[in-house]
């Protein structure tokens, strides 16, 4: 049946060990949509900017990345059209980007970052030989074959593929065979 | 028996009956029985809500109903459970009817039904020796082309354990349709006049043409499932149906085999449909009359029980339309007969006093007990009707007894084969009822379910074939196909598919086969064969099913609610 | 304690009038109007059937709830015996819906609330015990079986109670043989 | 340190850890680790795992240049660079080409043209020695040799060595010494055992050593003029050229080591167009190389060139299928038993140096009854070493290893001889220079003693 709503992944701190290796496949997935980056390291010629961000907090660490929100802050707070809803998902067009960090300060869970844009193995120029930088988040991984990379990546399935749809029928129907155990409660 | 015993029965056997989705009021009444620790053994090839709380559920092979029931009887005798003194005292045909379920013994019935026979020896113990015991059967039974053979072979089982005459027992048929008691009390059939007087006895006819002041026909009626070959196929001039006056239904939905019903109504030179909503018969009508729906006028219902019950009008219809009863007075007018009523009162009344078995069951009675069961012969309040027949063991026969009747088991008209390797049976669901030309038309329920519907098959069958929940299948039979959404399920076995049969685009009776018991005239709605299809681009298969939609709507002029929530 | 609903398997058959109920109750009047969008359709319980189970799951109202603790814009509470989603604040991101195990959160449309692209407003909706409605749950009053129950806390601990007690009679039992 | 982690770079996160043979890697999770360069045998495979990157966001916007600058890497990279890394030498072989004085000499492992193409966005696992050869002599080296030739001179030393001790009696099972960072833990963990090594300098120094002598003599010149680059898909052999042991030519045998990643560094920071490079052909006669030498670059594969060559010492009949599959594989440990005349060789290969301590173990016990060992160090052999292209996403990593073993054994079945005493190059060394295997002149060149420490 059609999905109504946006997946997300989300990462489980209990496994992450920190090691990055989702940011660093997160960017080449990437990059390799508008720059020549081929599989090893010395093909990349442009900063890496990942669109999920390794986080450290008091406890340990995760990856941390857009939810897809339905009623997405970042959307409605940008001026420029630059973030659309495409597919369900939640996607910002670099082009129309222009830097305003509006959606920055509206997401509530710092999942945008500004970050260099590259294009053709170049850094993307302006006007005054400044470099262009465009709000980088999450797209789940749009239009890459096999799905997001970090998900693919982690060496310690750390990052899970969430189709909220799918899973809460899942736990709907737990939770209703739970109903049996407890049908004699009183 | 009536409704409210079946929760003091001490055994239910429920044979192809599944109340929660049909009559979840009926099933209410299972539940409580449940809660008061009737035992229940469900006969069903589906795990029905019944089914799950039942004692025993014997999940039987579709198809093989009268196996398994002349199995249970081989039992009860083998065994001494029969009810000797009941069976010398009050049938007749009992010694007969042993040499036919001899060779039923639960191994061989086993091989046909895939029920266990170990399993089939401990229902027919349990219902032979709880008592009292009662059956429930539903379309399970009665839409097969051998349905009467097994409503006559449930009731050998309440025969021979002497399940008849008392509160709680016996056998209860329970209805396909709402008031479809009433239509066949009221003589809405082809053989008989109100009150089942038969149209070939010559003392009745004469009774009715001096009520009515005309001649009357002696000859049987034409059943609906016959019109098909009576409009397509009648070679004889004088016997073809050249016009068709269809009131309240929707051949075009719910009959077998679609293509062939849409032939005949385009076929037959003049067609009248009188319904409350717009449906797809009306698409092929001349003549559409519109009538009002319950609530907009007065009138009587039966329940499955025989009971008589009132319908009251709470809302004025809308300025012009007429109620069934006035149309029906103005085309008879205009026809030649004059006719004239006041209300529905006049009309029952005339009508309780040409049937005696109804005769009791005024107005004033239904409207002081709510609901009066037939037979109730007599007018004075003290006659309450009847709440359950045979009282005694007197049955309406000549001698008051009652008749064995066993017939052996053939399987369906159409087996699973290469080219089409499933089953298909039609079913319910609750909250849209029967063709939904009334619930169609309610948003809520249309919000819980809507277009294309869902054809219910095992998980196993949907792995296999790589479909998941709520994908759209093409699904075929020799006669027809149509689109629908895959509900892979757990409650239905391998090798069988179940659809419920109101969807415009998932009409399962385009691919119905219109084989009919022989008695009943009943169409073999529960089993044909079929083949399901995955298909591979789903977004085409989804917009198709929407323009499908769409094109059926605009062609039945609905504008309002797009329903595509 | 929060209040809760639960289904009772047995004695349900899976009909889903709770769901109707559900949506007729908040809905008010909208629902017998005749534009097909002046309500939207959104049950706050599910009914599930399995092969072993016909019964609706609704929240549960849990007193430490993860939705709660998941949502980063502080849109859920608990009030009056019963964990509310204040959909004003809510932006869908989905976290409780993520969080919750039993899948008693969905997302819905809000009816005539629109997002900067158009597109209708997506809340996160579930359970609110029929909170401001007079009756109390719907689906527990319009439950054809009475398979539904509004499980309160002196219920939860009378039941508990009476059990302690049947325990502690069948050891004292077992003490003296 | 040749290979070490930078403090403000790492995570914690020690992935490293996980691949480290020689359990050299030590911290707390999720504080900046360090390499026990007491344990640590350089294998660079914590180079190959680390994505801990140099970030904008983590390290701010100039933290890059100023990690490029520390590590020597040329201006014009622009990759990223993580907190695990080896050293980069480039300035030492700029600073020879530049020298007039100096006669460069490069020569590059067979792993390196099965790789380096790589780094240039060809597909994983191109073979590329033409335009590998092209490239080096465009950089400006005067000669561009390969490590191919000297892995057939290895066979014929550590194949005649081998039947020496056979068929005389001597230590066995003997181990290949072909792999720097295995030696190096044998030195640290296992030094009782070192005379089961072969005596037999790794084709890297067995060439160096041939360069400043017979490679000088063919020049008309001494070894003192020669400088000796090698190109390796190995982060250790920068260490093996260091040992002080490894100079029996008179001098440095091997003077500096770049890795696969750096030649590719040495290329762009050149301004060579690698995708417009015409193919060339090593210098002769020390770039002449067989199938033989070339398989050196797999797991298995000095196994199976030592046999091509050994059987045909032994029987003095050429090998019925030159092909020894029995040896090939990807496995940790695998044992074969070969019929060699009336002899039946019994071989174990070991891959990943994690698989060779219960080999050892067994063999301390007396359970192991082999007489040849190849040992690699790394997951697939030297096609998969620490100084090879680093993948992206390490979900590419079987791929592109399995694409590497696949070029290699292409290349030797392309190439017109597949066993190194067919080389005529290999006849004509010993024919002028070497006189026979093992003898006086070979011994002192090419053989060496380990467990100096």
């Amino acid at each position: 049946m059609k999905k109504n709503l946006g997946s997300f992944v989300v990462g489980d701190s209990t496994k992450c060990t920190g090691c990055k290796a989702c940011e660093v496949a997160c960017f080449a997935v990437h990059s390799r949509q508008n720059n020549p980056v081929g599989k090893t390291v010395g093909t990349v010629t442009v900063p890496v900017t990942p669109k999920l961000y390794l986080t450290r907090f008091e406890q340990g660490c995760m990856p941390i990345q857009c939810k897809h929100c339905e009623d997405a802050p970042c959307l409605n707070v940008c001026t420029k059209g630059a973030i659309s809803r495409i597919d369900n998902q939640v996607i910002v067009d670099p082009e129309k980007c222009i830097g305003c960090k509006d959606c920055m300060q509206a997401c509530p869970f710092g999942a945008i970052a500004l970050l260099p844009y590259a294009k053709d193995g170049k850094l993307a120029a302006q006007a005054m030989g400044e470099t262009k930088v465009f709000a980088s988040k999450c797209d789940l991984c749009a239009g890459v074959e096999g799905g997001p990379a970090c998900v693919r990546v982690c060496p310690h399935q750390a990052l899970r593929l969430v189709d909220p749809e799918a899973e809460a029928e899942e736990k709907k129907i737990k939770a209703a065979e739970a109903l049996l155990m407890t049908k004699n409660w009183r | 028996m009536g409704i409210p015993e079946i929760e003091d029965a001490g055994c239910l056997l429920c044979f192809g009956y599944n109340g929660a989705d049909s009559h979840p009021i009926v099933a209410r009444r299972i539940v409580r029985g449940k809660q008061k620790g009737m035992k229940i053994i469900c006969v069903d090839p589906r795990v029905t809500e019944t089914a799950r709380i039942s004692d025993m559920h014997l999940q039987l092979k579709g198809g093989s109903n009268l196996a398994l029931v002349n199995a249970m009887a081989n039992v009860i005798w083998n065994e001494g459970l029969a009810d000797i003194k009941f069976i010398e005292e009050h049938t007749n045909g009992f010694d007969e009817f042993l040499k036919v379920i001899e060779k039923y013994t639960p191994e061989y019935a086993e091989t046909i039904s895939h029920v266990p026979a170990e399993e089939i020896r401990k229902a027919a113990r349990l219902y032979a020796t709880t008592k009292p015991a009662m059956i429930l059967y539903g379309m399970g039974v009665c839409q097969f082309t051998q349905a009467v053979d097994v409503v006559k072979g449930l009731a050998n089982l309440a025969l021979m354990t002497g399940n008849f005459g008392g509160p709680s027992m016996g056998i209860g048929p329970v209805r396909g349709q709402n008031n479809v008691q009433g239509a066949c009390d009221m003589g809405a059939l082809p053989n008989c006049y109100p009150g089942y007087q038969s149209v070939t006895d010559p003392e009745i006819r004469a009774k009715f043409e001096k009520a009515w002041g005309v001649p009357l026909s002696d000859k049987v009626g034409c059943a609906i499932t016959h019109v098909p070959h009576r409009v397509l196929e009648e070679k004889d001039e004088t016997k073809r149906i050249h016009a068709y006056y269809i009131f309240g239904e929707d051949p075009a939905q719910s009959d077998p085999d679609l293509a062939e019903i849409r032939e005949t109504l385009d076929k037959c030179d003049f067609v009248v449909m009188q319904d409350i909503y717009m449906n797809k018969t009306g698409l092929h009508a001349d003549v559409i009359l519109p009538s009002t729906a319950w609530g907009e006028h007065d009138g009587v219902y039966t329940c499955a029980d025989r009971g008589f019950q009132r319908i009251r009008k709470v809302i004025e219809p809308d300025p012009g339309l007429k109620t069934d009863w006035q149309i029906i007075q103005e085309i008879s007018t205009a026809m030649g007969y004059p006719m004239h009523y006041e209300n529905t009162e006049e009309i029952w009344n005339e009508m309780i006093d040409l049937c005696p078995s109804f005769k009791g069951a005024t107005y004033e009675k239904m409207e002081k007990y709510g609901s009066v069961q037939w037979p109730c012969r007599d007018k004075s309040m003290e006659d309450k009707g009847t709440p359950y027949l045979h009282k005694g063991g007197k049955f309406a026969t000549k001698d008051n007894r009652g008749v064995f009747y066993a017939t052996d088991w053939h399987p369906p008209m159409e087996l699973e084969n290469d080219e089409y390797p499933m089953s298909l049976s039609t079913v319910r669901e609750v909250g849209h009822y029967s063709v939904r030309t009334m619930t169609g038309n309610c948003r809520t329920l249309r919000n819980l379910e809507d277009e294309p519907g869902w054809v219910q098959m095992n998980t196993q069958d949907c792995e296999r074939m790589g479909l998941v929940k709520g994908e759209l299948v093409k699904i075929l039979s020799k006669r027809g196909y149509c689109i629908t959404r895959c509900l892979p399920t757990d409650r239905v076995k391998p090798g069988a598919t179940y659809m419920t049969y109101q969807w415009w685009i998932g009409a399962c009776n385009e691919l119905t086969n219109a084989k009919l018991d022989p008695i009943s005239n009943t169409p073999e709605y529960k089993y044909c064969a079929c083949r399901v299809e995955k298909i591979k681009d789903q977004e085409w298969a989804e917009n198709h099913v929407k323009e499908l939609y769409d094109e059926i709507r605009t062609q039945m002029g609905i504008t309002a609610g797009k329903g595509d929530h | 304690m929060n209040y809760f609903v639960k289904g009772n398997p047995d004695l349900c058959i899976g009909c889903r009038t709770c769901m109707i109920g559900c949506v007729v109750a908040h809905e008010g009047k909208h629902i017998f109007e005749v534009d097909p969008d002046s309500y939207t359709f959104n049950p706050r319980l599910h009914m599930v059937k399995t092969a072993k189970i016909s019964v609706p799951v609704q929240c549960k109202h849990c007193e430490n709830p993860a939705c709660m603790a998941a949502c980063p814009a502080g849109a859920i509470q608990m009030k009056d015996h019963a964990v509310i989603i204040d959909t004003s604040k809510c932006m869908g991101c989905k976290s409780c819906m993520d969080a919750c195990p039993f899948g008693a959160i969905d997302m819905v449309t809000e009816a005539g609330k629109f997002q900067a692209d158009g597109k209708e407003r997506v809340v996160a909706n579930k359970c609110d015990l029929c909170s401001g409605i007079p009756g109390g749950p719907a689906c527990v009053r319009v439950c054809p079986t009475a398979a539904l129950t509004l499980v309160k806390e002196d219920e939860l601990a009378d039941a508990m109670e009476k059990k302690r007690m049947e325990a502690a009679r069948n050891l004292f039992r077992d003490n003296q043989e | 340190m040749i290979v070490a982690i930078d403090q403000n770079l790492c995570t914690g996160c020690r992935e490293c850890a996980e691949v480290c043979p020689a359990y050299a890697i030590v911290g707390e999770q999720g504080k900046p680790q360090t390499i026990d360069t007491s344990r640590c045998v350089m294998c660079g495979q914590c180079v190959q795992k680390c994505k801990s990157y140099v970030s904008i966001l983590t390290h701010g916007k100039d933290a890059y240049e100023k990690v490029k600058k520390e590590r020597n890497i040329p201006d014009c990279v622009q990759e990223p660079l993580f907190a695990a890394h080896a050293v980069c030498n480039i300035d030492k072989v700029n600073a020879a080409l530049a020298d007039p004085e100096k006669l460069t000499m490069v020569q590059c492992a067979p792993a390196v043209r099965v790789a380096i193409a790589e780094e240039f966005g060809a597909d994983l696992g191109t073979l590329a020695p033409g335009k590998l050869a092209a490239a080096l002599r465009k950089i400006g080296f005067d000669r561009v040799y390969d490590t191919n030739f000297p892995a057939d001179v290895t066979i014929m030393e550590e194949g005649t060595e081998l039947i020496k001790r056979v068929t005389q009696g001597g230590v066995l099972p003997m181990f290949t010494s072909c792999c720097p960072a295995w030696v190096k833990f044998m030195e640290n963990t296992y030094p009782e055992i070192k005379d089961h090594l072969s005596s037999c300098k790794s084709p890297q120094q067995m060439g160096g050593a041939i360069f400043k002598t017979y490679g000088a003599e063919l020049e008309g010149t001494d070894g003192s003029k020669v400088f000796s680059v090698s190109v390796m898909p190995c982060t250790c052999k920068e260490f093996e050229c260091e040992r002080p042991e490894m100079k029996d030519s008179g001098y440095r045998d091997v003077d500096v080591v770049m890795t696969t990643r750096d030649l590719a560094w040495l290329i762009k920071s050149k301004n060579i167009d690698w995708d417009a490079l015409a193919e060339e052909e090593f210098d002769q006669p020390l770039g002449l190389y067989t199938g033989a030498g070339t398989i050196f670059g797999v797991t298995g594969g000095v196994m199976e060139a030592a046999i091509r060559t050994g059987y045909e010492l032994i029987t003095g009949q050429p090998i019925p299928d030159v092909e020894v599959t029995a040896v090939r594989g990807t496995e940790g440990f695998r044992v074969s038993h070969l019929k060699v005349g009336d002899l039946t060789l019994k071989v174990g290969v070991v891959t990943g140096l994690k698989n060779v301590v219960p080999v050892i173990e067994a063999m301390k016990a007396g359970q192991l009854d082999l007489h040849f060992i190849e040992v690699m160090t790394c997951p697939e052999g030297c096609v998969s070493g620490g100084g090879q292209p680093k993948l992206l996403m390490d979900t590419d990593r079987a791929e592109a290893y399995a694409a590497r073993r696949k070029a290699t054994f292409d290349h030797d079945k392309e190439l017109p001889y597949r066993k190194s005493h067919e080389n005529p190059a290999i006849k004509k060394i010993y024919d002028e220079f070497l006189k026979e295997p093992n003898g006086p002149i070979a011994h002192h060149l090419l053989h060496t003693k380990y467990c100096i420490k």
